[in-house]
């Protein structure tokens, strides 16, 4: 194969002509299995409210016991709850609901997410964060300018196209849920805010796991937001994210000095970090990247971005650990432009689940 | 799709690096993977499905009718495009019909010989072509699809005598045997240019900063008109050293023919 | 002024102005002019016998203009403050001075006008520009208008009446006609820009108990000035200052007379003596 | 089409168009063959639009053309729809009194324009606004027997080009350098910067083997326009 | 001009320029020029704009076949551009018998039915203003509407000139060379037109004009008439013939799949080469002109000249030819008149609004346009 362009002829195709007898069939028995199906179901209607965490399809009949209450991916027929979603079923209290294995994202309180503005409005910015419907950022929601302590003023309202605008890509947190379900963002802490020296890749939001920590310094400089709703962001590592990894060595050596030294400790490593974000204040909104990424930098940061989207082709979900083994198993190809042909992807996919196997520290954490 | 300043200010100084870094990690000839599937409508005679890496996703069926070319002297091969979520009367639909009915006719033509069954009658091919969803420029997906789909085209074949002028009668044909049109359409490259240098196949973020882009048709080992420049966004576009167009043309040249033997061998 | 550079009196597009810098050496000092592209000109990379040099051009017919020292607006200010430091660190000391030229182009139709004004060149409404503007709607929070002219600016010529008539609404469509509209150009009749003034933009005092309806009525004409480019539609426009308000209006909203300014709040029908509460532009 | 045009007065539904026999005896009476080529420029026609230019080509060594284009410039103007850092262009040609081109083509050769001209007008001068750039080919004509065949757009889009930019200083409208096109068999390039950077490139038709020669001829060619047009800027 | 500011300065510090203040006040502007015998325009009150005529044929002389009849008429910026295409139509029972039907009824009938005997053209107007593909504008479409019935009911054409006498090409066998046969030459050729009998159909022509104007600077209504008027007499219609192979042609047309059905073809075919003028009825030809009525607002003007001028009576006056945009806007009574030099009136609209039109004034309006037809008339 040359390496110009790699051109797989899909042999299964969607050949109507040779399956369509077979298809007649399957259809035939399928209309069978139903009746069976009510029949068994209605024989053994409790053992379906046992079934939390099965994995139900579209209106395959969850529960004919009416003291349900039925939530999101569930429908309601004749005294019986059916899914409306292919997903798991999930119970919380007397609530039933199907949570769906793929679909757009559904953000939570809580969760860390990347997103882009579309749209600048009357004191909120629109944020595009893949889900159903755009997340809100509220004007008092951000960090302005000059310092933490700075109430907004009315000439921000007017400038907040300096602030963010229309294609800016952020990190934020989601600080509420509205009443539709939309999310309400906010970006008030450091580890917040406009991002740059990178690019943006995107992956089912499935694939994303929700976890305590989701920025990651990665081998070869460079550092990944993992965004909870599938957007992920990968820069060139700065200060911010050498400082930000070093409190968490902080702890470590308190225990070893003992109380009192965590005490002198502690003091000068917030020191620091204010000082760094009095310092990074007045360029929290900057469009400037960092003039001093290198191109090796610039490799490494596509060669991640290559493996991430490999990983997702494979539907693996992502961590911090499956990047770094990615990658590793993708130093093997020393032309980067390759690992976007299946087999590779396929092949590095594999290579992630065995090592991780080997290893045998996937199945514990 | 918009992207925020600091995006394509990282993506412009990286594919203007020497060599360029794209986003992706291809060479600067490499194209995005695709996978082919012909033949696969039942009700066509000749038919192909095309998806690119990234998404991207055209359909192309084609479809012969049998006319009385002496009665009329209309085209005998008729495109028609519809994008997905595009007006047909939209600038870029039409732009893009335009341009591929002109491709159709590059280099020697469209050998109307081939579509000509008797004294009297042809065959007139419809082309329908379906771009379900497309990031960026789909110019050259559809002529990969278009190609595979006529490579893979065939026809009823001609019983009757092919002197028909003398006698009136409607050409007959085999109830079963078919015969393989072997029709070469052009194949379209999209060619961008960012700084000095020189990238195939860009994809939706390296179309947002390109300072420039040509299309260019090629048949036959060589390249063939139409070729023109369009820009791919409206923010970056910019002039280009006239010794770019000498290169990518060359580029070009030299890759196409991969291209065609890897969309052959399919 | 001790430019190296003899400017051309008149230019056309693409003709080229000065370099982006230029080093001069004076009494042992070396001094930096920084120029900068103004409006009418543009930056650019430019190929010279081989090498690329960023070279100020001219994209408009007319004439240069240049201002030593000029004050730049503060949204401006922090780069260039920052590129200077830059430069400041790659020279050993302080025998380099900075100076900062701007050089601009001024379109030759508008340079016939009495006042040449920096801002000249094109009429777009920018921030903090006077406008005039035509009242169309008011609510409890909000008036919207559409901007007739930038003052001491040409007229945009490719609206209002003169060219194109009256009655010329598109059939069954009205004035919503955007949304039936299949043109792809970007806005039909040459449709004027359109402002909004909040009700806390009114005036500078006791904002927070303006009451609108005392203050414009429809139809009226105002003198605002613009405080951002606000969203897609609608600039944002004050009138909190002494000078901008209602310039004319007409009494019993628009039937009537002409009426002018008695005070700031009200204004009177001469022939009559009816008078009307707005919020007037200071007559004197 | 079977959606009738209600709004404006097309005649009877019925009536068919009226069709020419083909000029059996070729009719070159050759009445005005002047072998010197005219440019007629003209801006500022126009009263109710920002600018405007008139071109007329008698271009009997090159191309064989006689074309007229009425070039309108509007705006910048408001805009519908969401916020732009940066003005919209829109470009459209029309078929004057003879419906020559077909409306497909004319819609491609616009993209193409407006290709060209994103990368000549200062665009973010203007932000939240249009430009809306309006051709109007008065006449089209093809004088040369060869070429009468082939109903091809290519040889006036040089003329296009140097209208539209006429068109724009006429408005005062920034653009970065004086854009003109040349022609050579089929190549049309467009450039600016005195030919070192090249703008736009259009072939319909030919092969791709003399390029370079192509290259120079159209360098030489829009040089020349550009002279033209200084000439004429200078003169007002 | 400086009276002009000297004047708002009075009142207001504020001084506007005059395109500025035109804009927000177009009556202010308007009053304070007529108060000087003058108009926006610097014309006087009766004073027509000049028209200067030609037709894209003068430009070049050999021009696109389907184009019949051009005009470009430019009457201040304002350039309008027409030009006259054709299509052929079957007429249905309209054969000599009826016609001579109505020769037997009485007057008032006949004039009711004569309209029946004339043509009219379809007007297609186009406005540039830089809106696009966008649906016709009222203004458009009420143009094209007034032109279409002004031009029936004046009586400029009659059907008898809109009829299509086709020949016949007959092409020799052995020499292969063809030749048209024409009605008039039927008697010299002895080849029997005759035998196309059943195929004598009424064919017409049916006349489209396509009318772009430039640089609208005021109304258009009569700008448009003459523009078309003047094409139209510059108007040849092509020589039709048909091709003795297509005679009795007949296609079989298959629609919706199922139904077949038999459709005659009338293939004719124009003859490139040789052209004859469009009939028209001389004395119908006409000219347009329209008027504004103002009155003269002294509160406006100054608020001293009353004091010195105290009679209560608004003067009004009469303006021709309605331009700019203060005018347009402020102006609301108006006259339009389509005559010839000798009066022949075609039509006449009066529009009464804030002004009353006296008749004094429709007199003086009369006569204006009569002394304008006569104008207009010796530059066609």
């Amino acid at each position: 194969m040359s390496d110009v362009i790699s051109v797989i002829k899909r042999q299964s195709g969607l050949k109507y002509a040779s399956i369509d007898n077979d298809e007649m069939e399957n259809f035939s028995s399928d209309e069978d299995v139903p009746m069976v199906d009510i029949d068994g179901k209605s024989n053994g209607g409790k053992r379906n409210e046992a079934a939390a965490g099965e994995i139900v399809t579209p209106g395959e009949l969850i529960t004919e016991d009416p003291i349900w209450m039925r939530g999101h991916g569930t429908y309601f027929l004749e005294n019986s709850t059916y899914s409306s979603a292919a997903g798991t079923i999930s119970r919380v209290n007397r609530l039933l609901s199907v949570i769906p294995l793929k679909g757009r994202y559904t953000p939570e309180t809580g969760d860390h997410i990347v997103g882009r503005i579309t749209d600048v409005g009357n004191k909120r910015w629109k944020v595009d964060i893949g889900g159903k419907q755009h997340a809100v950022l509220m004007l008092g929601s951000v960090n302005l300018p000059g310092g933490i302590l700075r109430r907004k003023s009315e000439s921000d309202e007017l400038q907040m196209r300096t602030f963010l605008k229309e294609g800016d890509v952020l990190n934020a947190e989601v600080q509420s849920l509205f009443q539709d379900g939309s999310a309400s963002l906010h970006t008030r802490s450091l580890k917040y805010g406009k991002l740059r020296d990178g690019l943006l890749i995107q992956v089912p939001s499935s694939l994303v796991v929700r976890s305590k920590n989701h920025t990651h310094n990665l081998p070869g400089n460079v550092t990944v937001l993992l965004g909870v709703n599938g957007f992920i962001w990968l820069r060139k590592t700065s200060k911010m994210d050498v400082a930000r990894e070093t409190p968490s060595a902080g702890p470590a050596s308190d225990i070893s000095e003992g109380p009192t030294g965590a005490k002198s400790l502690n003091p000068t490593n917030s020191v620091s970090i204010t000082r760094l974000e009095e310092e990074s204040s007045w360029k929290i909104y900057s469009d400037k990247n960092d003039p001093s990424i290198t191109p090796s930098i610039r490799q490494n940061i596509s060669r991640y971005a290559n493996v991430i989207k490999a990983l997702a082709f494979c539907e693996i979900g992502l961590t911090h650990e499956r990047i770094v083994i990615g990658y590793e198993a993708s130093i093997a190809y020393s032309n980067i432009g390759e690992l976007i042909e299946r087999e590779v992807m396929e092949s590095i996919g594999d290579d992630v689940i065995n090592i991780e196997k080997m290893r045998g520290n996937g199945a514990t954490e | 799709m918009t992207l925020s300043i600091a995006e394509k200010s990282y993506l412009y100084d990286s594919l203007t690096a020497s060599p360029s870094i794209r986003p992706d990690g291809r060479k600067p000839h490499q194209f995005r993977p695709i996978e082919v599937s012909t033949d696969f409508l039942p009700s066509s005679n000749g038919s192909s499905r095309i998806i690119s890496g990234d998404g991207s996703e055209c359909i192309v069926s084609v479809k012969a009718k049998v006319i009385d070319h002496t009665l009329s002297d209309e085209e005998l091969i008729q495109v028609d495009l519809d994008i997905a979520g595009e007006r047909t009367d939209s600038p870029q639909v039409e732009t893009l019909m335009s341009l591929l009915n002109k491709v159709l006719k590059s280099g020697p033509g469209f050998e109307h010989s081939r579509l000509q069954l008797t004294e009297r009658y042809s065959f007139k091919i419809f082309i329908d072509i379906l771009v379900i969803s497309s990031n960026c420029n789909p110019a050259s997906l559809i002529s990969f699809a278009m190609f595979s789909a006529l490579n893979t085209t065939t026809l009823p074949k001609l019983i009757s005598s092919f002197d028909d002028l003398k006698v009136e009668e409607l050409p007959m044909f085999d109830d079963y045997d078919l015969v393989n049109l072997k029709l070469k359409s052009p194949l379209v490259f999209l060619l961008a240019i960012v700084g000095n240098n020189l990238i195939v196949d860009p994809d939706a973020n390296e179309s947002e900063v390109c300072d420039n882009a040509i299309i260019v048709t090629w048949l036959d080992g060589k390249i063939r008109s139409p070729i023109r420049t369009l820009t791919l966004n409206n923010s970056y576009s910019k002039g280009f050293d006239p010794t770019l167009l000498q290169k990518g043309l060359k580029l070009i040249e030299e890759n196409a023919a991969a291209v065609l033997t890897a969309l052959e061998s399919s | 002024m001790s430019i190296n550079f003899k400017f051309p009196e008149s230019v056309i597009p693409g003709q080229l102005l000065c370099p982006a810098f230029d080093i001069k050496e004076e009494n042992d000092k070396s001094i930096v002019y920084e120029y900068i592209a103004g409006p009418g000109t543009r930056l650019q990379k430019h190929n010279l016998n081989g090498t690329v040099v960023n070279i100020i051009n001219s994209t408009l017919v007319g004439t240069v203009k240049i201002e030593e020292d000029f004050k730049m607006d503060s949204s401006n200010l922090d780069e260039l403050n920052e590129t200077a430091e830059d430069e400041k660190n790659h020279s050993n000391n302080g025998t380099r001075e900075i100076k900062k030229i701007k050089v601009s182009v001024v379109h030759k139709r508008n340079n016939t006008s009495s006042e040449v004004d920096n801002e000249l060149t094109n009429n777009l409404p920018k921030e903090g520009d006077i406008v005039l503007a035509k009242v169309t709607r008011i609510t409890l929070q909000n008036v919207s208008l559409e901007i007739l002219a930038v003052e001491n600016s040409p007229v945009p010529i490719d609206s209002g009446v003169g060219s194109n008539g009256h009655g010329v609404v598109a059939a069954g469509a009205g004035s919503g006609s955007a949304s039936y509209s299949v043109s792809q150009t970007s806005s039909d009749f040459g449709d004027p820009f359109r402002g909004t003034l909040r009700s806390q933009d009114v005036r500078a005092t006791e904002r927070d108990s303006v009451k609108i309806i005392e203050c414009f009525k429809p139809g009226d004409i105002v003198r605002a000035q613009i405080l951002s480019l606000g969203d897609g539609v609608n600039y944002y426009l004050t009138t909190a200052k002494d000078d901008l308000g209602v310039v004319f209006a007409k009494s019993g909203n628009g039937a009537g007379n002409q009426m002018y300014a008695l005070d700031w709040e009200t204004m009177v029908v001469p022939s009559t003596g009816a008078t009307e509460k707005r919020k007037c532009a200071k007559p004197f | 089409m079977n959606v009738q045009d209600r709004r404006r007065l097309l005649g009877p539904s019925n009536a068919k168009p009226i069709v020419f026999s083909a000029a059996t005896d070729i009719q070159s009476s050759e009445p005005k063959k002047d072998e010197s080529s005219s440019f007629i420029l003209n801006s500022g026609l126009i009263e109710n639009c920002n600018g405007s230019s008139l071109v007329e080509i008698r271009d009997p060594k090159v191309t064989q053309h006689q074309t007229s284009l009425i070039t309108s410039v509007y705006g910048p103007r408001a805009t519908k729809g969401s916020f732009t850092s940066q003005a919209s262009l829109s470009i459209q040609l029309k078929n004057g009194s003879s419906e020559k081109y077909n409306t497909t083509e004319l819609k491609e050769v616009s993209s193409f324009l407006v290709n060209v001209f994103n990368s000549v007008i200062n665009l973010s001068r203007y932000p939240k606004s249009g430009i809306d750039i309006f051709i109007y080919i008065l006449y089209d004509k093809v004088l040369s027997e060869e070429s009468k065949k082939s109903n091809n757009i290519s040889a006036i889009l040089p003329y296009c080009i140097s209208a539209i930019t006429l068109a724009l200083i006429n408005a005062g409208i920034e653009v970065d350098d004086i854009a003109t096109a040349g022609y050579y068999k089929g190549d049309v390039i467009s450039f600016i910067k005195n030919g070192e950077e090249v703008i736009g490139y259009w072939k319909d038709e030919g092969n791709c083997e003399s390029f370079d020669v192509a290259l120079e001829h159209c360098k030489t060619e829009a040089q020349k326009f550009k002279n033209l047009i200084t000439t004429h800027i200078l003169e007002e | 001009m400086n009276s002009i500011e000297n004047s708002v300065i009075d009142v207001k510090p504020l001084v506007f320029p005059k395109d500025v203040l035109a804009r927000i006040s177009p009556d202010l502007i308007l009053q304070r020029y007529l108060s000087l015998n003058l108009r926006p325009s610097i014309r006087s009150f009766d004073e027509f704009r000049d028209i200067s005529v030609s037709n894209i044929d003068d430009i070049e002389n050999e021009f696109a076949d389907n184009v019949l009849g051009t005009n470009i008429l430019k009457c201040g910026k304002t350039i309008i551009i027409t030009t006259i295409t054709a299509s052929i139509i079957k007429e249905e029972n309209q054969d000599e018998t009826f016609e001579r039907y109505y020769e037997d009824i009485s007057g008032v009938e006949r004039r009711r039915n004569k309209v029946s005997e004339y043509g009219s053209v379809y007007p297609v107007v186009e406005i540039e203003r830089g809106r696009g593909n966008a649906p016709p504008s009222d203004e458009e479409m009420n143009i094209g509407q007034k032109l279409h019935d002004n031009i029936l009911h004046s009586g400029l054409i009659s059907k008898k000139s809109l009829k299509v006498d086709y020949g016949v090409r007959i092409t020799d066998l052995e020499t292969n060379k063809s030749k048209i046969i024409y009605p008039e030459e039927d008697e010299i050729n002895d080849v029997p037109i005759l035998q196309l009998n059943h195929y004598q159909k009424n064919l017409k022509y049916v006349l489209h004009a396509k009318i772009t104007v430039f640089s609208r600077t005021g109304p258009l209504f009569d700008l448009c008439w003459n523009s078309l008027t003047y094409a139209l007499q510059n108007t040849k219609l092509p020589k039709a013939f048909i091709d003795e192979k297509a005679v009795s042609l007949k296609t079989i047309i298959r629609s919706r799949g199922k139904t077949t059905e038999l459709r005659e073809n009338f293939n004719i075919i124009c003859d490139t080469n040789t052209r004859v003028p469009l009939q028209l009825n001389k004395e119908n030809i006409a000219y347009a002109s329209n008027y504004g009525i103002v009155d003269l607002d002294y509160d406006l003007i100054d608020t001293e000249y009353e004091e010195k001028n105290n009679d209560n009576d608004k003067k009004t006056v009469l303006l021709a030819d309605i331009n700019t945009e203060s005018e347009e806007e402020y102006i609301n009574s108006s006259i339009s008149i389509i005559t010839n030099k000798y009066g022949n009136l075609k039509n006449i609209i009066v529009l009464g609004g804030t002004s009353k039109i006296s008749m004094e004034i429709l007199k003086k309006s009369i006569s204006l346009s009569k002394i304008r037809a006569h104008d207009l008339e010796s530059k066609a």
